[in-house]
């Protein structure tokens, strides 16, 4: 019989093998897949992991478009992965990402048409506010009630969805916009567009900021006293209580942390690729992250690769419609297949197969 | 304003309706939440059964032969959960976004070539002689057949779970299951029972959102309702009973939202459209509020990963 | 070769639908001299500018962006591809002169629409399920209460805003709180099907949106208005095979076959049949613009003197009902 | 002798790094009281789970009544008649007596029969219980007594008892021997694991004794001391405690008229706790468990707050302090619970070193974790508590009870406490691991601290402590000397019964 036994301590190269073969199982599985949709799979696999970085039309674009991408995946991801790790569950960063854009936002059309520098920096500190405040609604409402904050936090994503159609059709709408649903551009005037720091690669500010994110994240988590209370909450809250670590704080801070991070993630993409706020601003960034934060292991460098991977599976599932006409619900499938083997082979780090006979 | 013209009776009649699918749903994750295990998977499962049922209807030309197919379809998903979870011990609430991650295009993939395709009609229960009553007739006797076995299902939940060995048995893994293990009983196989039982359920619930309520076939028709299934179960607090009392007033504040604003209250509808869902959070902090009935009726094992060692 | 974007799903028998058909009307009138590719459900923002910059660079001679939100998207994609020609749906900016605007005067559809319903109805009321409130959606609610007042003074409009462009169990529901409020007319301005399907099952009249929509309410259905692409962009791809391609604003309604009206259900008497025939025939010919004054607006304040035809930026803008719409705009 | 009830025969079985039993063979007769022993880990459990039939040998074989067995699951041993009392009980909180009955029986019958059956057999052998009660609301002793009318109901052959007694009064554990005894004159054999070596000697008629898996001996404990027993187990000579002299200095610690609500569904509040702590004193605090031991242990570890002057450190009121400032100010705690309590299972040693030391033992600068003195204090830790482990990097769940235990109580006492409180030191532990740890306790109490010892175990606080108390219903009795009390009288305090101690 096949057996699973614990090891006695997590295994370290299966840290590093486990990814690799994920990835492997699903573009195996994934070509069966698209084989089966009369698409040619090698020609698809090519398409998604090689071709946006190295085809010849495509590729210098495609890979300045990577970070374009990744960058609000990872700096979410980075903000929900310290909670998963206290065991605080925010799967409604897609809200605090839309109240992070509409608080910057209303800062910046507040401010309209004044110009400094200091305007955007305002604009990111009221995102990371409205975020943040967004997410201590399901932080209090636990800490006071115990209410479940997976559930809360999810509510509350429709509910910004709503107030994001009222405030685009209402407050924020552009005066000048004929009557759309729609805010002013942030990009039309230099003082509210996020600076393209390094155009082939993508690098807008809110990227760096992403990757400063990652590193803070990592230190806080690996060598810092409060990322240590934060990993105990999540390990065993008990243990964290008798530590002297107050559950109420984990999570405040860490759905804090979260929210204000969401937020900032929905400035910079407001002033960034998207340029203006309508009803279609939000497109599922965060719940893309909270696989990513999966993905990456809950580790902030571990993300940064896991939201590449996951721009890439986005950049190239385009160019496999474009080429090769698939349908889009392919390239979901496809990323759904990769979170399961990824899930599925994490658990050899920690237990290995073993063959063990049965005695009569 | 003329509240007047807001009939009572024909507001239950079309909550029932709203509310039937999100029943379903949450009734089948109750039951793998007792049995320790959370599913997030929910709104996956419901839309593979929406198409599957859909499909399978549309293929056969047989509303029933369709929900069994969505059932199927669901509880086929589903495993994929279980096995994840159970055998792979993955992280649950990892695996089950996953599972609607997955399930969302897959149904987008699966349902490619039945958009715009009309399902075979589904029988009715309009009873001749009772239906045409005033009030009682359309509140009690003018449904569709899936409301009543809707109701049959909590029941049979019900006495299930609080009357019969098995459903005892399936408690116990939920409560403790390293006790229930110690006893003798395979907690994994247990599990994987109820893991595929709730994708039945959510199945068939994505099955009469497409065979019944709206019926047609589109992408992304669930539109969160798996969602709104999993707060129900909280909100009910693991009562089968008061599961009945979430979907119906969850469906019943939706649709209010869209009468009132028929009647032309003037209220943004953008707020409107959100209390739903501010109403399910209220609900949740007043149910969650009092810890001790919570935690009494909560599964004590709930999420956790379960591994027995030989 | 041609690219085209879409918002939505091919599948999604509306919006993304009808564009598509277009997409395969241009293959089939030009076979194997034109190649068309096209990418579904890019969502509004840089996901846009990415397939569009992808499409340029693959070689595409036209793009077709259809949706509004995604103009600030190719005004900058164009910008970096002067030689490749950009087509805007429903957008109003062409900053550089490889970008065309084009768009469907929806509202003389909902002229004809107005009329059959204000002439159907036996309750008097008529509900209107909108999606967000726009110009193009509250131009629709207007022409339709116009035409549907002309013909019957009693008709009262009942409007649900769903805050969605898609959602078919939410257009379902508002469909269901409609009927309850005495309706027995339904027009919509979303895109699925969901309210036809109710309708049928109620037994009350409802009206295709963007395709016709008859397999679903094959009594209920009394005409629909149909987006029909297929002649612009025939004629665009051909306009740049010929080199003959230039920058334009186009809005062209019932006369240029951009916008259809479905056959009409035989449900709707010969006479009525006659006036809505009539509509249909003098909107084409431009001797009838549903938009005619006197029209005060919903404050009784004037807007359109007897005879003043409303300007076409005024319609662009439009944000507040015509006298007489018992409900208030969300704004 | 006539043929034997159960013959075990070359059972091994191995987990990852250990053989947990190697080649064991022995046999129980009918009727008799077979006692199983050795240190922690020595295999017990796993040899009662596999008779049990919830874990598979790697090889071996058992013969029961002759026959070949080898349960797949329990539920086939319990249809022959082998039925078992788990070292850690197999209840279900939220259900009630008769469901858990239920739950752990083959056909059971209808409710009401069921809860009839109930109240019989257990009057019959005095373990009187009520069906309908929730077993989160029954103490210790009673829940134990559902195990084991849960067996009875199914007329065991064979009764498997892993540490019955750890955790009940002397009287309770009276009932109980008395109860064995009956069902061992009724030709029921009993297999009896526990670490009290009086219990054995007073109940069993024979034992097996293994270390590392392995039998290394047969004895027939009425033969036998206690101290010649443990040193059988543990292959060598036994340290004893020495005898210490006890002078009270200062008082330290003073809980006066503490109260506390506790937040378990299931558990008890403490009510009016008053008592003194001085300088050098071992207070001991008897009790059955779920009488406010846990609450007792979080209100004084700061998990839990109180009124500020509820709890006094050196005259100053700490009662609203958290268990950082606590420790800061030199009040230490170990609770009960190693794994999952005092140490997160998970984490590696060095990082269960630090969860409470890094404020005394200053591991941290301007919050950064300064991994080298992190390192070396836990490194320390196992060196001078000896503990067995490959490494500070391993788990904590991968060491054993005692060893874990060891652990936990070395950080609070190599922290230097001005007060250390303790709960359940030695539970389950083994005789040279428990001699350890209360030697080291007491040595601190030489240093001048106080320490507080909660424990069910009464030997262990007769030996250690200084002064005894006991907590009953969340009420304290007045501390008393130590010295001069009889196992009566403290098991009748136990009992609840506190104004007998309040007079005397
Ligand atoms: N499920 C398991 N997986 C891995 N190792 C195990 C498992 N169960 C027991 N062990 C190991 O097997 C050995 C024997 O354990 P066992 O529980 O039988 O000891 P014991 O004699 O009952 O000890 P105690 O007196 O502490 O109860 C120990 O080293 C223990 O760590
Ligand atoms: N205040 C601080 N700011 C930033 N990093 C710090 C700080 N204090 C400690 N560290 C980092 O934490 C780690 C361990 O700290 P430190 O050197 O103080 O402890 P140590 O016990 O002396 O460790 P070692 O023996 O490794 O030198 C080092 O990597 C150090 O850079
Ligand atoms: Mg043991
Ligand atoms: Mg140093």
């Amino acid at each position: 019989m096949l057996r699973l036994e614990p090891r006695l301590q997590p295994s370290r190269p299966m840290r590093l093998i486990t990814p690799v073969l994920a990835v492997l199982l699903t573009m195996l599985f994934g070509g069966l897949l698209f084989a089966a949709l009369g698409v040619d799979p090698v020609e698809a696999i090519k398409l998604i992991f090689w071709d946006p970085f190295f085809h010849p039309t495509y590729g210098a674009y495609s890979m300045s478009q990577l970070l374009v991408k990744a960058g609000p995946l990872i700096l979410i991801a980075v903000g929900l992965s310290i909670g998963f790790r206290a065991g605080v569950w925010n799967i409604g960063a897609e809200g605090q990402f839309i109240m992070g854009a509409i608080s910057g936002g209303a800062v910046g059309l507040a401010l309209y048409p004044a110009a400094g520098i200091w305007v955007l920096p305002l604009m990111t500190v009221a995102a990371a506010l409205g975020g943040f405040l967004w997410a201590m609604i399901p932080a209090l409402l636990k800490i006071k009630f115990n209410a479940n904050e997976i559930l809360v936090s999810l509510m509350l994503v429709y509910v910004a969805e709503n107030f994001l159609a009222a405030m685009v059709t209402g407050p924020l709408q552009n005066p000048q916009g004929f009557g759309f649903p729609e805010s002013r551009s942030f990009t039309g005037v230099d003082s509210t567009t996020l600076p393209m720091l390094y155009q082939p690669l993508g690098m807008h500010a809110g990227v760096v900021v992403a990757f400063i994110v990652v590193i803070a994240a990592y230190v806080m988590m690996e060598r810092h006293l409060l990322g240590f209370q934060i990993k105990l909450t999540g390990e065993s809250p008990r243990a964290a209580k008798f530590a002297g670590v107050k559950p109420a704080v984990i999570v405040a801070i860490t759905l804090g942390i979260s929210g204000a991070l969401a937020g900032m993630a929905g400035l910079f993409e407001l002033t960034g690729p998207a340029g203006k706020l309508t009803t279609n601003f939000p497109v599922g960034y965060g719940f893309t992250a909270i696989i990513v934060a999966f993905l990456g292991r809950l580790n902030p460098f571990g993300i940064v690769l896991a939201g590449i991977l996951m721009a890439l599976t986005y950049i190239g599932g385009e160019l496999t419609q474009l080429t090769l006409g698939m349908p889009a619900a392919a390239i979901s499938v496809f990323q759904g297949m990769m979170l399961f083997f990824l899930l599925a082979v994490d658990v050899f780090v920690n237990y290995r197969l073993v063959w063990k006979k049965e005695v009569k | 304003m003329d509240f007047s013209s807001l009939s009572l009776v024909a507001l239950t009649v079309s909550l029932i309706g709203a509310a039937t699918p999100i029943l379903l749903a949450a009734i089948g994750e109750l039951v793998v939440e007792k049995s320790g295990v959370l599913n997030l998977g929910v709104e996956g499962m419901m839309i593979i059964g929406a198409i599957a049922g859909f499909a399978i209807s549309v293929e056969t030309g047989s509303v029933w032969t369709g929900m069994l197919a969505a059932m199927a379809a669901g509880a086929v998903l589903a495993l994929i959960f279980g096995f994840l979870t159970q055998v792979l011990l993955s992280n649950q609430v990892a695996t089950g976004l996953a599972l609607t991650l997955f399930g969302l295009g897959l149904a987008a993939l699966l349902g490619q070539n039945y958009t715009g395709m009309k399902p075979p009609p589904s029988p009715r229960l309009d009873i001749p002689v009772l239906s045409d009553l005033p009030v009682v007739g359309p509140l009690l006797f003018g449904h569709d057949f899936m409301i009543y076995f809707s109701l049959l299902i909590v029941f049979a939940v019900w006495y299930f779970l609080n009357r019969t060995r098995a459903g005892l048995v399936l408690r116990a893994v939920g409560e403790n299951h390293d006790a229930a293990h110690s006893l003798g009983y395979n907690v994994v196989a247990i599990r994987m029972a109820a893991i595929a039982f709730g994708g039945a359920l959510a199945g068939l619930g994505g099955a009469y959102l497409s065979l019944i309520r709206v019926p047609q076939w589109t992408e992304g028709m669930t539109a969160g309702a798996g969602w709104i299934a999993l707060a129900i179960v909280v909100f009910a607090s693991w009562k089968p009973g008061r599961v009945i009392l979430g979907a119906y007033l969850f469906g019943g504040v939706t649709i209010l939202q869209l009468n009132l604003q028929a009647l032309g209250i003037s209220i943004s509808p953008a707020f409107l459209s959100m209390t739903p869902y501010l109403v399910t959070i209220i609900v949740l902090v007043i149910m969650s509020a009092d810890r001790r009935r919570a935690s009494l009726n909560a599964p004590a094992s709930l999420g956790r990963i379960f591994h027995a060692s030989h | 070769k041609a690219g085209f974007v879409y918002v939505g799903p091919v599948g999604d028998l509306g919006w993304t639908y009808q564009h598509d058909q277009g997409r395969l009307a241009v293959e089939e009138a030009f076979g194997d001299k034109v190649e068309t590719t096209y990418v579904e459900s890019v969502p509004e923002g840089a996901d846009a500018a990415r397939v569009m910059t992808q499409m340029a660079l693959g070689g595409a001679d036209i793009i077709f962006a259809t949706s509004f939100g995604y103009m600030d998207q190719v005004q900058e994609v164009a910008a970096k591809f002067p030689n490749v020609k950009f087509e805007h749906a429903t957008g109003y900016k062409r900053n550089t002169d490889n970008v065309s605007t084009y768009s469907a005067r929806f509202y003389e559809g909902r002229y004809v629409i107005g009329t059959i319903a204000g002439r159907m109805t036996e309750t008097n009321k008529i509900g209107y399920i909108a999606s967000f409130p726009i110009p193009e959606v509250v131009r629709g609610i207007n022409s339709a209460y116009l035409a549907a007042k002309r013909v019957n003074p009693d008709v009262e409009f009942k409007i649900v805003w769903v805050y969605t462009w898609f959602d078919p169990g939410k257009e379902a529901d508002a469909a269901n709180a409609l009927i309850e409020q005495g309706v027995d007319v339904i027009m919509q301005h979303t895109d699925s099907p969901a309210a036809m399907t109710i309708a049928e099952e109620k037994g009350i009249y409802a009206f295709g949106q963007a395709s016709d929509m008859k397999e679903f309410g094959p009594n209920a259905r009394l005409t629909s208005i149909i987006d029909d692409w297929n002649p612009y962009y025939i004629q665009r791809v051909q306009a740049v095979m010929d080199g003959t391609w230039t920058s334009t604003d186009t809005w062209d309604g019932i006369g240029a076959g951009m916008v259809g009206i479905g056959e009409f259900s035989d449900k709707i008497p010969a006479d009525v049949q006659a006036e809505a025939q009539g509509i249909v025939d003098a909107i084409a010919a431009g001797t009838l613009h549903p938009f005619t004054g006197p029209i005060n607006k919903q404050d009784g304040s004037v807007w359109l003197a007897d005879g003043e035809v409303a300007d076409d930026g005024t319609l662009a803008g439009l944000n507040f009902y015509v006298e007489g719409i018992d409900s208030e705009l969300p704004q | 002798m006539s043929e034997p009830l159960l013959s075990i025969e070359g059972l091994s079985k191995a987990y990852p790094g250990v053989q947990a039993n190697d080649n064991v063979s022995f046999t129980i007769q009918p009727g008799e009281i077979h006692a199983l022993l050795g240190e922690n880990g020595a295999g017990k459990s796993t040899l009662v789970k596999m008779i049990y039939g919830l874990v598979r040998p790697d090889s071996g074989d058992m013969h029961l009544h002759g026959k070949h067995y080898m349960p797949h699951k329990p539920s086939e041993a319990r249809a022959l008649g082998v039925g078992m009392v788990f070292q850690h009980f197999s209840l279900f909180e939220a259900m009630n007596v008769a469901e858990n009955i239920t739950l752990g029986m083959e056909d059971a019958p209808p409710r009401l029969e069921l809860a009839q059956k109930i109240r019989e057999v257990s009057n019959a052998y005095g373990l009187p219980l009520d069906p309908d009660r929730l077993i989160g609301d029954l103490s210790v002793g009673e829940r134990q007594r559902v195990e084991i009318v849960r067996c009875l109901l199914q007329n065991p052959k064979l009764l498997i008892m892993d540490e019955p007694t750890s955790v009940l009064t002397p009287q309770e554990v009276d009932t109980l021997f008395t109860t064995l005894r009956k069902l061992s004159a009724e030709g029921v054999a009993i297999l009896y694991i526990s670490h009290k070596l009086d219990e054995i000697k007073a109940l069993c008629g024979s034992a097996t004794i293994l270390r590392m898996g392995k039998v290394v001996d047969t004895c027939i404990p009425a033969e036998e001391t206690a101290h010649s027993m443990a040193e059988m187990m543990i292959g060598g000579e036994l340290a004893m405690p020495s005898a210490r002299e006890f002078t009270p200095g200062e008082v330290l610690l003073e809980l006066d008229g503490l109260a506390l609500a506790s937040l378990d569904p299931f558990g008890t509040s403490l009510e009016n706790v008053s008592l003194q702590l001085r300088a050098g004193e071992v207070l001991g605090v008897g009790g059955v468990a779920g009488n406010g031991q846990d609450e007792l242990l979080l209100a004084l570890s700061g998990e839990r707050l109180v009124d500020k002057d509820m709890v006094k450190l050196k005259g100053v009121g700490i009662g609203s302090l958290g268990p950082t400032a606590r420790r800061a100010l030199g009040l230490l705690a170990a609770p009960e619970e190693r794994l999952g309590h005092a140490a997160a299972p998970d984490m590696s040693l060095s990082e269960n070193g630090f969860l409470s030391g890094w404020v005394r033992m200053k591991l941290t600068k301007s919050g950064f974790v300064r991994r080298g003195r992190r390192d070396d204090f836990a490194r320390d830790i196992v060196s001078r508590f000896d503990v067995r482990t490959p490494g500070i990097s391993n788990a904590a769940r991968s060491l054993s009870g005692g060893n874990l235990q060891k652990f936990v109580i070395g950080r609070e006492v190599l922290q230097g406490p001005t007060v250390l409180v303790v709960n359940q030191p030695t539970w389950g532990v083994d005789a040279s691991a428990a001699a350890a740890i209360r030697q080291a306790l007491r040595d601190l109490a030489a240093e001048g601290a106080a320490v507080l010892v909660i424990s069910q175990d009464l030997d262990e606080l007769m030996e250690m402590s200084d002064s005894f108390a006991v907590l009953a219903e969340g009420h304290i009795s007045k501390p008393q000397p130590a010295h001069g009390l009889s196992i009566e009288k403290i098991g009748l305090m136990m009992g609840g019964n506190l104004e007998e101690s309040a007079h005397a």
